[in-house]
């Protein structure tokens, strides 16, 4: 009996996995969280790459063929990520890779990719680490934590006239990184560091940080959350009648973020590569078809996730073909004109040149304040 | 629920109907077989007592009349009326109150907790305060300890508690599992003078005894369990009055 | 010496809370013994309900409140007659994977009901700080523990003054005994898990109207309940008002003083601490588990 | 006893073979998958199924070992034949540690406590930045090492090999017998002369090492170790996996592991339901299969009439 | 009242109690028991349901550590000793109705009785040398030859809990003796049991006295076997000796025909 269920449960393996597909779609794998604790963002990135394969194969996709998206749910595990590059590059054959949204699952999907030849472009990984690698089939279209302190540090410590600041994170290793580079950045300007603490995601009461928060009286504060954890943080900020300037890197900068927090929101000040405001034709392009589709304005996620999948296409296209060096090659040499700027790759993969934003937001909308390029790291 | 005509108490009465038949009863735990068809009388207003060695299937027969064990086969009739694999709640609804071996009193609950709880199914809360009042003359001594956890009583107290929880639910018919079950001979004594006075004001009485010479002294008849089979029925009188009974109790 | 107090302050409102979100799992893991690992799930379905009805049914707060009760409690009630009444009296195994399987689909079916961002819910009141001296605390937060004693109250009042009640506590310590009484054991379970389902959803909704509700909460609210159950002992709501006040006490003051990174390592370390030392709880006395 | 041997012989040589059958690199990493979580398994069965307590905790012994191997390849270069056996020395002394205060406890208080030390540890490995390198984790490990799947499905196998060995040894030894005995009945154990807590000391702590051992062979595989190793939710997919296939039999676990890690995978075609579905299963399988597999063929053997061998049989659990 | 040696056949009983007393809370189970038990006897211990029997055996065998009292076993003081510790002496113990492991087969069962003489380290269980493998095979073929003996070979590979009340006792008493006591202690062994059955079994035990045990302490409540098969009897009652002496004297004792029977009224 147990014979015939293991036989069973072989043959159906075997037999499932056998049809590979003929090539009339260029395929591009996709693996993000979509379930679990980060599966919000997981889902913005998943969006906007939606979005990027529509507007590509109204205008006839590459190579005379449509892209075709497979989305592959990885948990932002490390375990589960494989065993979803695994699937994708074995059963689906897919040409390029993006994801995996968490440093830690892209950390674990690269040798998958470099074992494989497969080129891996990740929208949001920011963990410094994973660029100094070596590893040549990977990609960073986004900034890094060190990248966007060195762009905005000696804004923040000029025109906000901050003498010290209170760090707060959360506590995994995009959270850290962000207190890191910042708090590196600003000290050299001088400003002082006035508390360095960290929460766990998922933590609904700050009312002890903030108390040690109050005690430090910083001028500002730097808070690297994302929008469940930083609205809540946010909303009891005020809540205990603190008045510093809070300033941080997040998905701040989206309507949900704005909608959870209230009116707490006003006045505080985010730092983000992408924020939908931003006055420009090729942005003002891509918000309107994005909200169209979504009926929400695009955060930082969903332009991650449409830039990460316009500079895939546009390499397969220069390539000329799915051949994974040829991809590689063209990757290498990207220049995307994004909705936030030009997007190029640096020898190590990291993406530089696009258009970083500081924003307040005023009237439950974000203002841009500030924009600055994100430069190539040395 | 069917309320009980009940017949003029006669205590030696077997001819007429009995209120309660059972008849060729099998009960099993799993696959292990209990009751290889038991079937007994018990007419109104009689004490009748159960009685063998342990094990034998005494008190399987008094859980699966009161509904807490299912029949396999074989039939319980109440006034006529089949009762069997009926569910508990029905059971002490119909006027059956069953009062278990080794007492199962709720011991972090006070005693007018546990007395109060044998009304459940009163939903009238005069009513309710009446038969407690009643329970409470019965037994004076759970009144002075009211608001005891009843898990503090002695072994006799709780015997009389559960009792008196029993008796609650104002039952034609109270199945008592071993009353004397640990108690000294003058507490025993004390819990057979009350089952006495239960029957004399109209209760009919099956009980489980362990205690021959009680069990014989209170009950009209008896029957003889043994290993799942009743052996003998006898009146109380006869076999009391017999030497061998003795000899045959004590030999299994 | 402010600062303590704020820290204080800030944990015994945590501690209300932790204890108000632990209620249901005080019925249904410390009294019914199902290790209950959906219990995060239906404090999460608290909290998306209550959305639901003050976002698209346009009830206000309290009648949201309402009618979250009344579908969770239906819900509960389902959910233990045709799951975990079958397997009853089997030991935790089978109610422990029935739970995590149950949790596992409530979270993803949710997570495709109304998608994975954070949901606001309608507040009861406008919020506003209020200073007690050194202490900041806000208006929702005092209505939310009053709230919250409120239902630890008529929790406790329908268990010991109510013949639900009694049938409960009949039924848990002696299930035999109950049956011959009278009472149908089957419902009391049935509604206590009911009643359970509903304290943890109304708990749900009532911390996210502070904080907001997601899909994936639940996780960290199982574990945090269970660490206030084991630390108050099995059953008892007043060791459940006390874990909780213990647990949010702790975390207040490690995270004040020392970090606010790992304040989680606390309740775990003091279930170890006190299943070792003194595995019954703190508060509870062996005999009288309810 | 004969029957359960050949069953797993005759599976280790079918899976001895597969490298050689299949030559799809996703398929092989579902078998290096399966396998992995097949030692897991049924290292967490000899606590479940042979002592008869509920461990939640299991994830303590594999996060342990991953970091052991992590750290001692990253740091000290150490290869993977000797990282893993460290990994497996180490999970075995935690294993020691744990038990020692845990298995004075029964029932529910066991299930949390258990659970309570695995969380302690993945907080540990969270914040202690210094060892672990907190939740940026431990990246590269065993880098430019072995680079081919079929090498990582022989280790794999060799060490699922040892794992049954061993716990085929113990179970169908005297000290086996002597752990079914305190779970069937703690007191007739005891007038036996079975001390109950050093002989559920010896399982839980062979089922330590062997979660170790696992544990090292993931962190190679994978190269890369977080704490999510500890995380309840690889705790989830391992005790499904273990009452799936049937507890208290040697060939459940692997059973419910190859179930699992294929439904697990073959599910994704169904994008956003697939979770749900899978929630669905479980309960199906309690409410419907509620031995297992492996209890339900036996089961099946029994009404058939033949000598049940296969695992203990169900009828009435303790009342 | 205090034990009385053991006269008849000399020297050191094999199992003494002195002064045994348990209370639980406010109850005192049992009352300053003493009684002994020599080689090659086999003792009854009889009283009234809820007499303190059952508490006895605990107390004996380590399960309860008694309020006061001491127990000796083999001249050695046993009072505070684990229950594992106290089997590893040679004192073996039944339990009243639940000593077999249901999911097990009949043979497993006895097999796992021989626990005792199969201890080996962890590395021999995992590496099975010749010495162990032996072993193991000599404890399968005792376990065969126990369930022979005790009449069960016809139901040698049935789960237990398919086994009928005669069979279980009869498996009860089996794994006991897998276990090699010295002195084996049996808890209602004939619970149950018909009076043919009983006798029958009667009959078993007093075989094993000298050959597989040297002596029996049986806690019964059937009469006809306790009183064909026991040298001595302890009566008890509410948690007291009552009396003790040989089976005919206890037999006349009108003490003991009130404590089993109630008064011997009307």
């Amino acid at each position: 009996m147990y014979r015939y269920v293991l036989g069973c449960a072989l043959a159906a393996g075997v037999a499932a996995a056998a049809p590979a597909n003929a090539q009339d779609s260029v395929k591009i794998g996709l693996v993000e969280p979509l379930t679990g604790s980060v599966a919000y963002n997981g889902k913005s990135v998943v969006e906007g790459a939606k979005l990027a394969v529509e507007q590509i194969n109204a205008k006839g996709g590459v190579l005379g063929k449509p892209v075709e998206l497979v989305i592959e749910d990885g948990q932002c595990a490390p375990a589960n990520s494989v065993n979803a590059v695994e699937k994708l590059v074995q059963k689906d054959k897919v040409a390029v890779l993006v994801g995996a949204f968490c440093s830690s699952a892209t950390a674990a999907i690269m040798p998958v990719a470099q074992k494989y030849k497969i080129p891996l472009v990740t929208g949001v990984s920011s963990s410094a680490a994973l660029t100094e690698q070596n590893n040549p089939w990977f990609f960073r279209a986004a900034e890094t934590d060190a990248l966007m302190a060195k762009a905005f540090a000696k804004i923040l410590a000029n025109d906000l006239k901050l003498k010290s600041v209170a760090y707060v994170g959360v506590n995994d290793d995009w959270g850290r990184g962000g207190v890191e580079e910042f708090s590196r950045d600003l000290s050299a300007l001088g400003v002082k560091t006035a508390m360095t603490e960290y929460f766990d995601h998922g933590t609904t009461d700050f009312f002890t940080l903030l108390t040690k928060l109050r005690a430090a009286k910083p001028d500002g504060i730097f808070v690297a959350a994302e929008t469940q954890d930083g609205s809540i943080l946010v909303k009891q900020l005020q809540e205990m009648g603190l008045q510093s300037k809070v300033f941080g890197v997040g998905s701040w900068a989206t309507a949900d973020f704005i909608n959870l927090t209230g009116d707490a929101a006003e006045g505080i000040y985010a730092a983000v590569p992408y924020v939908s405001s931003v006055e420009n034709p090729a942005n003002q392009d891509f918000v309107k078809a994005y909200e169209g589709k979504y009926k929400v304005k695009p955060g930082k996620y969903g332009a991650a996730g449409y830039n990460a999948l316009n500079i895939t296409a546009q390499a397969i296209a220069r390539a000329g073909g799915t051949d994974a060096e040829a991809i590689r090659k063209a990757l290498a040499q990207t220049d995307y004109k994004a909705p936030n700027g030009n997007y190029r790759f640096t020898a190590k993969g990291q993406a530089y040149g696009f258009d970083a934003v500081l924003v307040r937001i005023e009237g439950a909308t974000p203002k841009v304040v500030a924009s600055a390029p994100v430069e190539a790291p040395q | 629920m069917s309320t009980i005509t009940m017949d003029a108490p006669d205590r030696t009465a077997t001819a007429g109907d009995p209120v309660l038949r059972v008849q060729d009863l099998h009960v099993a735990y799993g696959s292990t077989a209990a009751l290889h068809g038991i079937s007994l009388d018990v007419h109104a207003g009689e004490t009748v007592a159960l009685i063998g060695a342990n094990g034998a299937g005494k008190s399987t027969t008094l859980r699966a009349i009161s509904g807490l064990l299912k029949a396999r086969s074989g039939s319980i009739d109440w006034n006529g009326k089949p009762i069997a694999n009926r569910p508990p709640e029905e059971i002490v609804a119909a006027g059956i109150a069953h009062c278990p071996e080794e007492r199962h009193v709720w011991p972090g609950m006070t005693v007018e907790e546990n007395i109060a709880l044998g009304a459940y199914l009163c939903r009238s809360k005069d009513e309710v305060r009446t038969r407690m009042g009643m329970a409470f003359h019965r037994f004076p001594r759970l009144r002075e300890r009211a608001r005891q956890m009843a898990g503090t009583l002695s072994g006799g107290e709780q015997q009389m508690l559960a009792i008196a929880r029993a008796l609650m639910s104002e039952p034609r018919l109270l199945m008592l599992d071993e009353p004397s079950l640990g108690l000294s001979p003058r507490m025993a004594e004390e819990v057979f003078e009350v089952v006495r006075a239960i029957n004399a004001h109209g209760v009919t009485v099956l009980l489980v005894e362990q205690n021959i010479h009680n069990a014989l002294a209170v009950a009209s008849r008896a029957y003889v369990v043994q290993t799942g089979r009743i052996t003998t029925a006898r009146p109380s009188a006869e076999l009391r009055d017999d030497p061998e009974l003795l000899k045959a109790y004590l030999g299994g | 010496m402010d600062l303590f107090l704020q820290f204080l302050a800030n944990g015994l409102v945590v501690g209300v809370f932790y204890a108000l979100s632990a209620l249901g799992l005080t019925l249904i893991f410390g009294l019914m013994r199902v290790v209950n690992f959906a219990h995060g799930e239906f404090y999460m379905l608290g909290g998306v309900v209550g959305w639901f009805v003050t976002t698209y049914l346009g009830l206000d707060f309290f009648s949201g409140l309402v009618l979250v009760a009344l579908v969770m409690g239906s819900f509960g009630w389902a959910v233990d007659r045709f799951l975990i009444e079958r397997v009853r009296g089997q030991g935790e195994e089978p109610g422990i994977l029935l739970t995590i399987g149950l949790s596992i689909f409530l979270v993803n079916i949710t997570l495709l009901a109304v998608g994975p961002a954070p949901l606001k819910v309608a507040r009861a009141i406008t919020e506003g700080p209020i200073f007690l001296g050194p202490v900041t605390i806000t208006k929702m937060r005092l209505l939310a523990m009053v709230i919250g004693v409120a239902l630890i109250f008529a929790a406790h009042a329908i268990i010991h003054r109510t013949r639900l009640g009694s049938a409960m506590r009949a039924t848990f310590q002696d299930p035999m005994a109950a049956s011959l009484a009278g009472i149908r054991t089957k419902q009391v379970y049935a509604a206590t898990f009911a009643l359970g389902c509903t304290l943890s959803a109304l708990s749900g909704m009532l911390l996210a109207s502070i904080y907001s509700a997601q899909a994936s909460v639940g996780g960290l609210v199982s574990l945090k309940s269970f660490v206030v159950v084991i630390l108050g002992g099995m059953g008892s709501f007043p060791g459940a008002i006390a874990g909780g006040l213990l647990l949010g006490v702790a975390e207040a003051l490690w995270g004040g003083y020392v970090a606010t990174g790992m304040v989680d390592i606390i309740g775990f370390l003091l279930v170890i601490l006190i299943l070792v030392l003194r595995p019954q709880g703190l508060f509870s006395i062996r005999a009288e588990r309810a | 006893m004969t029957l359960e041997r050949n069953v797993l012989l005759g599976l280790g040589v079918l899976a001895a073979l597969l490298p050689f059958a299949v030559t799809d690199q996703y398929l092989l990493h579902l078998a290096v998958m399966a396998l992995f979580y097949a030692i897991l398994a049924n290292s967490l069965n000899l606590v479940v199924g042979y002592v008869g307590e509920f461990s939640l905790g299991h994830t303590a012994f594999l996060g342990t070992g991953a970091y052991t191997a992590a750290l001692l390849s990253v740091n000290a270069g150490w290869p993977m034949w000797a990282a893993v056996p460290a990994a497996g020395l180490v999970a075995a002394l935690f294993g020691l540690g744990i038990g020692a205060i845990t298995l004075r406890l029964q029932g529910p208080y066991f299930v949390i406590v258990t659970l309570s030390f695995a969380e302690v540890l993945r907080i540990i490995a969270n914040n202690w930045i210094g060892v672990t390198n907190g939740p940026m984790g431990l990246a590269g490990v065993g880098q430019g090492g072995i680079a081919d799947k079929r090498v990582f499905f022989a280790i794999v196998l060799g060490l699922a090999a040892l794992t049954f060995y061993l716990s085929y040894r113990f179970v169908y030894s005297n000290a086996g017998r002597a752990a079914v005995a305190v779970r069937e009945n703690r007191y007739v154990a005891q007038s036996i002369g079975v001390n109950p807590f050093g002989s559920a000391m010896q399982a839980f702590v062979l089922g330590a090492f062997m979660a170790g051992l696992a544990g090292g062979f993931y962190a190679f595989y994978i190269s890369f170790v977080g704490p999510e190793v500890f995380r309840f939710s690889f705790m989830a997919t391992i005790i499904i996996m273990v009452l799936m296939g049937g507890k208290g039999t040697l060939v459940g676990p692997v059973v419910g592991a190859v179930i699992v890690t294929l439904l697990e995978e073959y599910l994704r075609e169904l994008q956003e339901l697939r979770l749900s579905l899978f929630g669905l299963i479980v309960m199906a399988i309690v409410l419907f299969l509620p031995n297992g597999l492996m209890g339900f063929i036996a089961r099946r053997r029994e009404q058939r009439g033949d000598a049940p061998s296969l695992s203990p049989a169900i009828e009435e659990r303790t009342v | 009242m205090t034990a009385l040696p053991t006269q008849r056949h000399g020297g050191e009983p094999l199992l003494r109690a002195e002064n045994l007393t348990m209370r639980f809370g406010g109850i005192t189970a049992v009352k300053q028991v003493g009684f002994s038990v020599g080689p090659g006897e086999i003792v009854g211990l009889i009283g009234p349901n809820g007499a303190g029997k059952t508490t006895c055996f605990n107390m004996l065998t380590g399960f309860y550590t008694p309020t006061e009292g001491r127990v000796f076993f083999k001249g050695a003081d046993v009072t505070s000793h684990k229950p594992h510790a106290i089997a590893r002496l040679g004192l073996i113990r039944s339990f009243q109705k639940t000593n077999v492991m249901k999911r097990l087969t009949v043979f497993e069962n006895v097999l796992t009785g021989h626990y005792l003489e199969g201890r080996q380290s962890l590395l021999a269980t995992f590496f099975p040398g010749e010495r162990v493998r032996r072993a193991e095979r000599e404890a399968r073929e005792s376990a065969a030859a126990v369930v022979e003996t005790m009449g069960l070979a016809r139901r040698m590979n049935a789960p237990a809990h398919l086994l009928s009340c005669g069979e279980l006792r009869l498996l009860e008493v089996a794994v006991a003796l897998a276990a090699k006591p010295t002195l084996l202690m049996l808890d209602e062994p004939a619970a149950g049991l018909n009076s043919h059955e009983a006798l029958l079994f009667g009959e078993t035990l007093k075989t094993l006295i000298g050959k597989v045990v040297q002596s029996l302490l049986i806690v019964e409540h059937n009469m006809e076997l306790v009183m064909g098969v026991c040298d001595r009897i302890v009566v008890l009652n509410f948690g007291q000796m009552l009396a003790e002496g040989e089976p005919r004297e206890i037999l006349n004792n009108p003490k003991v025909a009130e404590a089993y029977l109630g008064k011997a009224a009307a």
